[in-house]
């Protein structure tokens, strides 16, 4: 009974998709199985929301008068520089860039009270946001420095550019050191005084799909509150890792780079975030959408929280100096129950990654798709999966001289 | 059945004495030791909540006060900030007293300040400062 | 006589599909006539290769031993800044990025002898480049330096994200001074003393689908001697300027921002490039296939360099001060003459953008096309066109306090 | 007819001296000025395509040298890298000589070393590096 996009969006134009969430699916398989839902159901939507570091946007600021060639030069917004290696008045501005006298860990642990996520939820969020820019200045672009209060609404394009996103599966951080660690996995308790993890496991868009089966390029999605494609893999995309018998990851593998219109989104998705200790960073809402088109992809997305592991990594050492090797693995079900085991000791463990919110944005997406407001897209090329062999390679150092 | 939470400031010479015996032995307090800060020949901090029958809680008190130490009422507050929790959850495995519980249900996170024992570990841990200190 | 691109793409998928240049089209169309050639004809490859400066890629170093966290740091490649605001091993590498120390114009006019689009060059050419980075160290990434020869065959991810390419026609500069200026559009001598243009004309993508009604994100296409893709609408896009009657923008219009993975990538086709006085920049190589879905899709790729006209703008005053107004408009027919008039003098005139490698490109897309290794796709959402009221606004500036 | 491409460099003595009616007119060359630095009270430079018999040439040449004019051969010279060149032409309108040519069918560009006076020009229009000047 399979099933196209085509046939798909035809029913979503109607009005009659039948749409459930990667929640809710679970239940719904377990009651009346695989093959009355996979025809019954259309499509499955997916939620996460958590810190991703890879996030970004680009912004035109319009031409002033007389003109300023940005590029090669440098620019702040709110203080925090911005990239300008492009034309006259395209910008990057990066999550976790810093403002240039920001303390950093100079002062142990570092506050990281402002940075790029931050300024990324002020601009979504329409507040003014002060530009400060100099420039060497050309013939044709003759100004050297400009400041003036710029706002999302008056600009050309802010463009949401992530190059990695919506990880597939995550670590689970503990510290097995003596002394309290601050990781951009949070503070970590000495002596294995807390676990966190970062997934919304069984609503996470990637684990629904684990194979990249309907997710690829151009497969628009959920994205800080409006509509956004995936416009390539994430960096660090990496499909070899070790997986279950049902296909889903037991350590970090696939991620993607998605796109979308900044002027589109809500700062209810897009949220600065700091971490102690470690930097900022922006918190941003993803939601994918999974077409039913048989009853293989039905399966993978009734994947549940107990049938998803993860790898506890001690992050005072082994992952800092990149030593291989791992504590041992626990399921969702296990993390969420906020106890796990590690060494014989009970830890508390606790999310980075918002289950509530990842459920929000699934429901949020489920609406659109249900009022017609969503159609499918057919991927126009997909992401690499197992068969690429493609791998995390690490950095191999070669002395300059 | 009283219980107040209070911040004891002791000078050197006191930091030796075992207040907090007398305290459950003599004026049968229950006690529990929130913070604390005692090192030999220095001053001491030590934050405390005491449950008793409301004279035993005055008379105990007392003792303290005629002792020399300083007694004030736990000043600082630790404010949860609804609006801005993501409700992420990190808050929770960090926390010594569970004041955040996460309920199961809805996956949310709420704040119950009667545990809350101002240990400041959430104010480090929270990546959206959602949680704040009030002095 | 409508076709389908799934129809298009099952005669490519054969090796019976029909593809032509827009070059070559335009012969055709003029000996055979609309009606026959809509028939006969599948696809019509465009090209352009020319300055582009909202260009750049995105690396994924991998980590270190210990683990560096570039984000919020500092990072060079050969001595050009990259941007660091991203997670801990992703930097971003803009085509107009200087060295620190270069003098820029302080020694005027600049040599600019290299940069952003230099280090690109040398990257797809498989050169080893020189990271120099410093972190401020964290818990988890303890390591505060790092310097290493990378190259790109080694790193994982190294994906071209360009902003802005492909400009949708462009201005004809001049120079109305009495003395020499050193612009984005070459070097103008003074008292009208040469013209300078940049577009591929008949060639050129959009051009050649004035109205974005096949090309739109997902568009796969030529991009730097690889497959690439369109991702979203370019920076600076604007649809609604002054048209011919046959639809073709009379000023520069939309953009296309593109991707694509740089490791299948050719130095031939992303040039390192210096504009002195000016900057440096990236030379793109760019080849859209339009599918001839219809007569009127075919009659807007037959147009030809006699039928596209472009704004002459002075660069010495009107340009750098932002005033509006056009010293007249010329043909492309009669640019690539090598001689236009303005203001009554015989100006000599010359490209910025090379019309035998965009024929080269278009030909190598054709070549592709026929022998079915490249399928065309349908875009999964359309660029803003003439509709959307779209415009380019100029930076309001508002005072900080 | 032979032609020979100078550089001429004299003492300020002979700035003001008419040495290229002189060779006009004597010995019946044809000149052509190809870059000139010559400034009163100073030495004076002077870049010269001469072109006539070559007997008249080698006479010409002499009386420059008799004049104590130092003279050498033209040893700039501009080159052309053509698997630099990306055929842009940008080089063209800027060339005062013509020596970049573009096929018009073709589109791509050549060059004509026997037109270019080293002007240099080029030298700073070529976005590519295609061109340079050796020594």
């Amino acid at each position: 009974m399979a099933k196209t996009i085509k046939e798909i969006n035809e029913k979503i134009r109607k009005g009659k998709a039948v749409v459930v969430t990667a929640e809710e699916i679970i239940d719904l398989v377990e009651k009346k199985g695989v093959k009355a839902v996979a025809k019954e159901v259309d499509v499955v939507t997916t939620g996460t929301f958590g810190p991703m570091c890879s996030s970004g946007v680009y912004l035109n600021l319009g031409h002033a008068k007389p003109k300023i060639k940005l590029g090669g030069g440098k620019a702040y917004l709110n203080d925090v520089p911005v990239y300008t290696g492009f034309a006259a008045v395209d910008v990057y501005l990066g999550a976790t860039a810093l403002p240039d006298d920001d303390p950093r860990n100079k002062v142990y642990p570092g506050e990281f009270k402002y940075g790029g996520g931050h300024v990324i939820e002020d601009l979504v969020a329409g507040k003014d946001v002060r530009l400060k820019a100099t420039a060497y200045g050309t013939d044709c672009y003759p100004r050297k420095e400009i400041e003036t209060l710029i706002n999302i609404k008056d600009l050309n394009e802010v463009v949401l550019y992530n190059p990695r996103n919506a990880y597939q599966n995550y670590n689970v951080a503990v510290n097995l050191s003596d002394r309290v660690i601050y990781t951009y996995m949070g503070v970590l308790q000495p002596n294995l005084g807390n676990a966190n993890y970062c997934s919304a496991g069984q609503l996470s868009p990637l684990l629904n799909d684990p194979y990249y089966e309907t997710i690829g390029i151009g497969t628009r999605i959920f994205l800080g509150g409006a509509i956004g494609y995936v416009a390539w893999s994430g960096t660090q995309h990496n499909p070899t890792v070790k997986r279950t018998k049902n296909g889903v990851p037991k350590a970090p593998a696939g991620t993607v780079a998605v796109i979308g219109d900044l002027k589109k989104m809500s700062p209810d998705w897009l949220v600065g975030t700091t971490f102690t200790g470690y930097g900022v960073t922006s918190t941003v809402g993803i939601g994918i959408p999974i077409p039913i088109l048989n009853e293989k992809i039905l399966k993978y997305t009734a994947v549940k929280d107990s049938q998803i592991y993860a790898q506890i990594v001690d992050y005072s050492e082994a992952y800092p100096k990149g030593l291989p090797g791992s504590l041992g693995e626990v399921n969702y079900e296990q993390l969420t129950s906020g106890k796990i085991r590690v060494k014989g000791k009970e830890v508390p463990a606790a999310g980075l990654s918002s289950y509530a919110k990842a459920r929000e944005i699934a429901q949020i997406l489920k609406g659109w798709i249900e009022k017609g407001k969503f159609l499918l897209t057919e991927p126009v090329e997909y992401l690499p999966s197992v068969d690429s062999g493609q791998t995390f390679k690490p950095l191999k150092e070669r002395p300059v001289k | 059945m009283a219980k107040k939470r209070i911040v004891l400031n002791f000078p050197h010479s006191l930091v030796d004495k075992p207040i907090t015996y007398h305290l459950v032995k003599d004026y049968d307090l229950i006690i529990n030791i929130l913070r604390a800060r005692v090192t030999p020949r220095e001053e001491g901090l030590l934050v405390l909540e005491v449950t008793g029958d409301k004279r035993d809680l005055d008379r105990g008190i007392k003792f303290l006060k005629d002792l020399g130490i300083k007694i004030e009422s736990l000043a600082q507050d630790i404010k949860w900030n609804e609006k801005k929790c993501t409700h992420c959850g990190v808050c929770l495995a960090i926390c010594p007293t569970e004041a955040f519980i996460m309920d199961r249900k809805s996956r949310r996170i709420s704040f119950d300040k009667e545990r809350c024992i101002v240990c400041e570990n959430c104010l480090r841990a929270c990546p959206y400062k959602a949680i704040e200190i009030l002095f």
